[in-house]
């Protein structure tokens, strides 16, 4: 008895199909008030989609949705946001032409003699903003933040409304370690006011600390649901993927970093991105950059790739000195650069698989007649799926019908193709499941191990640990410190990051 | 009125400095320009007349800010002009009053906006095509109305709207379209529907997500565009003595033209009634200025044409500079 | 060769079957070409045959097509109001090539021979009308004009209004702005008076334009005074009224498309029409209504009194 | 011409029907009712005067739907086939042969081109706004040239490009536009080149993070769109047997209308130059069956919008169909 007041909402059987593929095939959910339910499944396994439409912006092909024990139908967004249901999507939904407070206030602006009251808008938004103790300017446009404060303004925006249902579709894939910390401390507030929250991500670490369930789906079958407190990683992988994965981080058995250097920069400084980094890359190295939200890693390695063109400073391939002023000398130089944005940077989303991944090294798919050898590029393609498990009905799939992880993966597919001497990964795994992570670990291993140098930036300190051979501290645009990932610590690297903020803050 | 109080203050701070400072810029120098190649320019009259010639445009431009806004464009205000100036020139000679006659344009202005939003938004066709579609049917149906005559208009209310000046000075259609400026700043600035518009423009995805039905407000954009034509047509009507079918051929450009050169985005999210109005205004001073000069015709398209670009790059370069600082 | 094929079709038995014209006219927004179209359709009625009328808009490439249309179609004969005399060519050729029979209206053909040639002299036009406004002004004074220079018609009217002019040494023509419309040319007339506030004559290429200028005049209280070309019922009314509007130059678009549709006939039956058929442009002044006026040796011969 | 072979074959297979299905249907649905309506319609000779007429609308399209695959677009085209037409006249009656004459009209398409390309990607204005006032700049520029007045063409090889039959019966015009799609498909569909358009209209940013320079991406295809005007201007200018400083007025919206008919999108990153062919076709076939059924001029403008909603309207349901199975 009790369980049926306990339980906020309950979803059964759910279906969903689209063209070519079967997203949802009988899918059930159950959400107890004042919980945090996980959800997991690999890359295109039908998450997203079942929070869409729980949220209502998918219509289901079948089944039913209790909310309160009442069947409910729940035919448009505004449906759900009637009956509380506040959803954080996948992929970054504000508008950047609207500042903050606006975007934050879409649709429910406060409003004097008929008209918008500004002044109103931007005070609720400064006080919500220090209620969730987030730093961001009510005034300031969207356009002009960087994606972890996009994000921020997201996450305040879906709980500006008190909702009595909060989806998190991979909230933290954009954020780092610190605003994660935010993100579970509103997280834990919300849940005591008696708030249920769906928790989608990847990052297992994260469902232990936050979650009291979990359920996994798979190729959009409901596979169960567990206690958080009686499983284990092995348990919700096995779930997950369908059979046992003993690890999740490849052994790197035989390291192969060859003595010289293959990149190397000397005071490289761009005025307001970057300043004075010195740094090199060896053949067969991984080397890691991590920071904190706004550090200016992006910058450095957009530096290096000839975007934020440098002021001043020099830049050596091979001890060769060499200048790189667009992305196209890059490429040139045989360097490859996935982008952490890959909806912005990195995707052209109205164009087909094959389109995406051939599209950074079309010379290659050329024929005598300098004709595109289309069958060359489907072929590569098709290897690239298998490679890394891309799940899509074909190579002919427009993108922005894949599911997030899968679009990223066509992302890393596009820089792998062009054989690159130096590979920079800005969030790399963004989105990506544990098995395909697992995979993408080896190609970078295997990469390495041909010689191939490698610049990692992750925001998750246990990847970054297991995956690089050194790794560089970033904090204010700067280089702050060089560690050895086998020898430091996450705690380590928080003092760097804290002690150098206590001690320049005055100075800077 | 009063709620016009907030925004009004705009005009003194710098807000408004950096709203409009490009296209601002721009307009101011042109003035002196043309202050300094002809005598007559600075005349109190002759600014009074380029008023009254630019409110055709601008009141038009001013509806296309409202459909620009939202990413979409309508090449058919033009047309809509010509077929709401028949309309009203039909109405008044069978007898009808003014009052009534204005009613039945509104509604036929709306109507045929709502034809524009209602085919793109249904059966999701670029607005694009659909205008330049409408545009030939309106037009169609303009001539077909008359057999292509012009109807001459004798009505004093209407002929008081297009020529009459207030206080012996001030000519009323420049009244209306400061009146009318004033309502659309407030309407796409300050209002909920407005600020949906914009939010439509910035993200049509984001916009569904937050529960804005895009197909409706569509709907609802392109009837203020056809009324704001039906306004436009009414005071081109009276200045012209007669409804002309083939009156306003080519001003969806020029709305166009004073909108974008006001700092409005062609690909939506981004635009000003007030930076549209100005933009207007440079396009009248330009034809006013070189008229006055008495610049061949050949050299007048080629001039304005440069101007046109030049103004542009002013205010982009404005807009860049405002940002980085 | 296969050119040939609807020529014999169209002209299978022409007794049994009604006439078919075809009939390109150069546009459909200025009122004068209104009337055409008009007195073409009534004249056809009158004499019981069948026509189509195509719309060029201005545009030659478009009046071509049409013309290619008429002669696919296998139509009897064609009448033209030719959006450019030179560019027209090509079509009239192919016509004749079809061996269907070619009047021109209006405007003439350059550099091929047409079956029968319906003429108003747009040069002579615009002479008479310069001759009455330096008789009105006395000859002298400051004089604006409204122009259209992307159309034949109208630069052969400027022309001859502008050789007139200069005959008459007092009178200067200051001024030349465009004004395609109505809109434009009030636009136009509006900003002649302000920078040439000592003008006292505008002339409007066509009806549209003088009746801008007259009411921009009277808007203005300024004193010039206004003459204008082509003379249909509305601007006839407005000369007749007391206002700046003096003068108009009248062509006769009735009797140019009724004779246009009756050369076409008798031709499409192989009967013989005129090659020419002159259509002098008379002239309507304010009080007197329509008077003599003729054109002889580049002088023009008229009085107002 | 052997490179052509991989994708000759696709007009044999689903592939090409699935591409072009939408307006192929549209178009044959077109010609069956005509060919009712009218007994002259289906006739060879007709069907030859229909592609005559449509070569250069075709031709235009062909560069505006390179234009509008990287997202932008182009106004300017129709003054710019006024402004060739001019100077092929100048040349020719300067006593210039034909090939030099051709030559140098390409090269001024070209110049053309490259400035609206190079205005708007060196100054960061948007296309539709520099086009628009390259549009009065080039026309302008045409009529200063002559003082407005026609040129007369005799040249008898221009005439020929324009005017002639092969074997008596295929009109060269025909013979181009085809020899011309073949070549705009490939270098569209087949080329690294075109691929890159495709990824600059899709997403530019994207585009310059794999090396591309999209801004003389953006010349080059603007460009490409100055000399398709400059042989459009070629058959049109011999068509008329004179260069006319009005000519092909507004023929920049029928191109656009052309490409989108034929599946092109307004916001790049799609289109072909086939689908752009199929798209004239369907703008010639109902000016032609029009003026065959001898429908009145207004109706004409009537039915045409109408007709242009429909069929792309059936593209468009088509392409969604498609995508569903
Ligand atoms: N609009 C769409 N059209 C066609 N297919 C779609 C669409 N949206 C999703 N899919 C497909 O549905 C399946 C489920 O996608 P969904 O986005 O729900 O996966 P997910 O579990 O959220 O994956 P990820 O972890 O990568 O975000 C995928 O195969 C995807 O390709
Ligand atoms: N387009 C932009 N315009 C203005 N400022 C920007 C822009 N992009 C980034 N910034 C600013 O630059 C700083 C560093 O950016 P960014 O956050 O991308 O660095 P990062 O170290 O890569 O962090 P993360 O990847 O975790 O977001 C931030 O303060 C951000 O607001
Ligand atoms: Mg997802
Ligand atoms: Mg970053």
């Amino acid at each position: 008895m009790s369980d049926v007041v306990n339980t906020i909402l309950e979803m059964k059987d759910i279906k969903k199909v689209f063209p070519g593929v079967v997203a949802l095939a009988g899918v059930n959910l159950k959400l107890d008030k004042g919980r945090v339910l996980g959800l997991l499944g690999e890359n295109g396994a039908g998450k997203s989609t079942l929070m869409k439409i729980l949220a209502g912006s998918y219509k289901p092909d079948g089944g039913d949705i209790f909310i309160n024990g009442e069947k409910t139908d729940i035919k448009g967004v505004l449906d759900a946001k009637r009956l509380g249901i506040s959803i954080i999507y996948q992929e970054l939904s504000l508008c950047p032409n609207l500042t903050v407070a606006e975007n934050i206030f879409a649709m429910n602006e406060p409003v004097r003699f008929g008209l918008i009251d500004d002044n109103e808008m931007n005070r609720k938004t400064k006080e919500l903003f220090e209620e969730l103790e987030i730093d961001i300017c009510p005034t300031v446009m969207v356009k002009e933040l960087s994606i972890s404060s996009q994000q921020m303004v997201e996450i305040a925006k879906a709980v500006s409304v008190k909702p009595q249902i909060i989806i998190m579709d991979e909230p933290t894939s954009a954020l780092s370690s610190k605003e994660t910390e935010t993100l579970f401390k509103i997280i834990r507030k919300f849940k005591d006011e008696g708030t249920s929250i769906i928790y989608i991500s990847h990052r297992m670490e994260e469902i232990f600390a936050i979650t009291d369930l979990v359920s996994v789906l798979r190729d959009g079958q409901y596979i169960g649901t567990v206690e958080t407190g009686h499983t284990s990683v092995e348990e919700l992988i096995k779930m997950m993927v369908g059979r046992d994965m003993d690890k999740v981080y490849p052994h790197k058995d035989f390291k192969y970093i060859r003595d010289e250097k293959l990149l190397e920069l000397k005071a490289y400084t761009k005025k307001k991105y970057y300043h004075d980094i010195n740094l090199f890359v060896r053949p067969g190295e991984i080397l890691g950059l991590y920071g904190l939200m706004g550090s200016g890693r992006t910058e450095i390695v957009k530096g290096i790739f000839g975007i934020l063109k440098k002021d001043s400073g020099e830049m050596y391939m091979h001890g060769k000195k060499v200048s790189i002023n667009d992305p196209f000398d890059a490429i040139e130089n045989n360097i490859a650069f996935v982008t952490e944005d890959r909806k912005n940077e990195g995707l052209v989303l109205t164009a087909s698989v094959y389109e995406n991944v051939s599209m950074a090294n079309i010379s290659k798919f050329l024929n005598r007649f300098r004709l595109i050898n289309e069958k060359q590029e489907v072929a590569t393609t098709e290897k690239h799926i298998k490679d890394l498990k891309i799940k899509t009905p074909g190579v002919y799939q427009t993108v922005n019908k894949l599911s997030g992880g899968n679009q990223q993966k066509v992302v890393l597919s596009k820089w792998f193709e062009i054989e690159p001497e130096l590979l920079i990964l800005d969030e790399p795994t963004r989105g990506i499941d544990v098995g395909a992570k697992y995979e993408i670990y080896k190609l970078m291993i295997e990469l390495a191990q041909r010689g191939v140098g490698i610049i990692m930036i992750s925001s998750e300190l246990p990847e970054i640990l297991n995956v690089s051979d050194r790794l560089l501290v970033i904090n204010e645009q700067r280089i702050i410190a060089e560690l050895d990932p086998k020898e430091t610590s996450q705690e380590e690297i928080m003092t760097y990051i804290t002690r150098r903020g206590e001690t320049s803050g005055p100075s800077a | 009125m009063k709620q016009v109080g907030p925004q009004l203050k705009n005009f003194t701070n710098l807000k408004f400095v950096k709203s409009y400072g490009g296209v601002l810029a721009a307009l101011i120098a042109l003035m002196v320009l043309f202050s300094f190649l002809s005598p007559h320019f600075l005349q109190t009259n002759n600014i009074l007349t380029v008023l009254a010639q630019v409110s055709i445009i601008a009141i038009l431009a001013y509806g296309m800010t409202f459909v620009l806004m939202i990413g979409e464009i309508d090449l058919s205000v033009g047309a809509i002009v010509a077929l709401c100036g028949i309309v009203l020139g039909v109405m008044l000679s069978s007898g009808q009053g003014a009052v009534v006659s204005i009613i039945i344009v509104l509604l036929v202005g709306a109507l045929a906006g709502l034809f524009n939003g209602f085919i793109s938004a249904k059966f999701r066709i670029p607005t694009f095509i659909v205008t330049v579609a409408t545009m030939g049917i309106f037009r169609g149906v303009g001539y077909a109305i008359t057999d292509a005559r012009p109807i001459q208009i004798e009505d004093p209310i209407i002929l008081f709207l297009g020529n009459a000046k207030l206080f012996d000075v001030i000519p009323v259609p420049v009244v209306i379209v400061v009146m009318l400026l004033i309502v659309a700043h407030v309407l796409l600035s300050k209002t909920k529907f407005g600020r949906q518009a914009k939010i439509v423009g910035g993200n049509k995805v984001a916009a569904e997500y937050v529960g804005i039905n895009v197909r409706t407000l569509q709907m609802k954009i392109f009837m203020i565009t056809g009324i704001a034509a039906a306004i436009s047509s009414i005071l081109l009507t009276a200045r012209l003595y007669s409804a002309q079918p083939n009156a306003a051929g080519g001003y969806e450009l020029d709305a166009i033209a004073a909108a974008v050169l006001g700092g409005t985005s062609l690909s939506g999210g981004y635009g000003t009634v007030i930076g549209t109005f100005i933009g207007a205004l440079i396009m009248g001073v330009i034809n006013n200025g070189m008229n006055l000069v008495g610049m061949p015709y050949f050299y007048q398209q080629i001039v304005k044409g440069l101007i046109i670009i030049v103004a542009v790059y002013i205010d982009v370069r404005n807009k860049e500079r405002m940002l980085s600082k | 060769g296969c050119g040939g094929a609807p020529k014999e079709e169209g002209k299978d038995n022409p007794e049994e079957k009604t006439i078919k014209i075809g009939a390109s006219i150069l546009t459909q927004s200025h009122p004068f070409y209104v009337s055409i179209k008009n007195a073409l359709e009534e004249e056809a009625k009158n004499q019981n045959v069948q026509i189509d009328i195509a719309v060029a808009d201005q545009d030659l490439n478009r009046q071509i097509s049409a013309i290619e249309d008429f002669i696919n179609k296998g139509v009897d004969a064609i009448i033209i109001t030719p959006v450019d005399s030179d560019g027209v060519k090509g079509a009239i050729m192919k016509a004749k090539e079809a061996n269907i029979p070619v009047v021109t209206v209006d405007i003439k053909a350059n550099g091929v021979e047409v079956d029968s040639h319906i003429a108003t002299d747009n040069f002579s036009g615009g002479m008479i009308a310069a001759e009455a406004m330096a008789q009105y002004l006395e000859g002298k004074g400051e004089v604006g004009l409204i122009t259209y220079p992307e159309v034949q018609s109208v630069r052969d009217r400027i022309d001859g209004f502008k050789k007139t002019a200069a005959t008459h040494e007092g009178l200067n023509i200051v001024t030349e702005l465009p004004g395609r419309t109505r809109e434009e040319a009030k636009t136009a007339s509006e900003d002649m008076l302000t920078s040439k506030p000592g003008l006292v004559g505008i002339f409007g290429f066509g009806d549209d334009m003088a009746i801008a200028a007259t009411a921009a005049i009277a808007e203005r209280g300024s004193k010039a005074i206004v003459v204008g070309f082509d003379g249909l019922e509305e601007a006839r009314k407005s000369v007749d009224q007391d206002n700046a509007f003096k003068a108009v130059v009248v062509q006769y678009p009735d009797k140019m498309g009724s004779v246009g549709v009756i050369n076409a006939v008798k031709l499409a039956k192989g009967e013989a029409v005129e090659k020419v058929v002159p259509v002098t442009p008379g002239l309507y002044i304010t009080g007197k209504g329509f008077i003599d006026v003729t054109v002889e040796n580049d002088k023009v011969n008229l009085t107002l009194e």
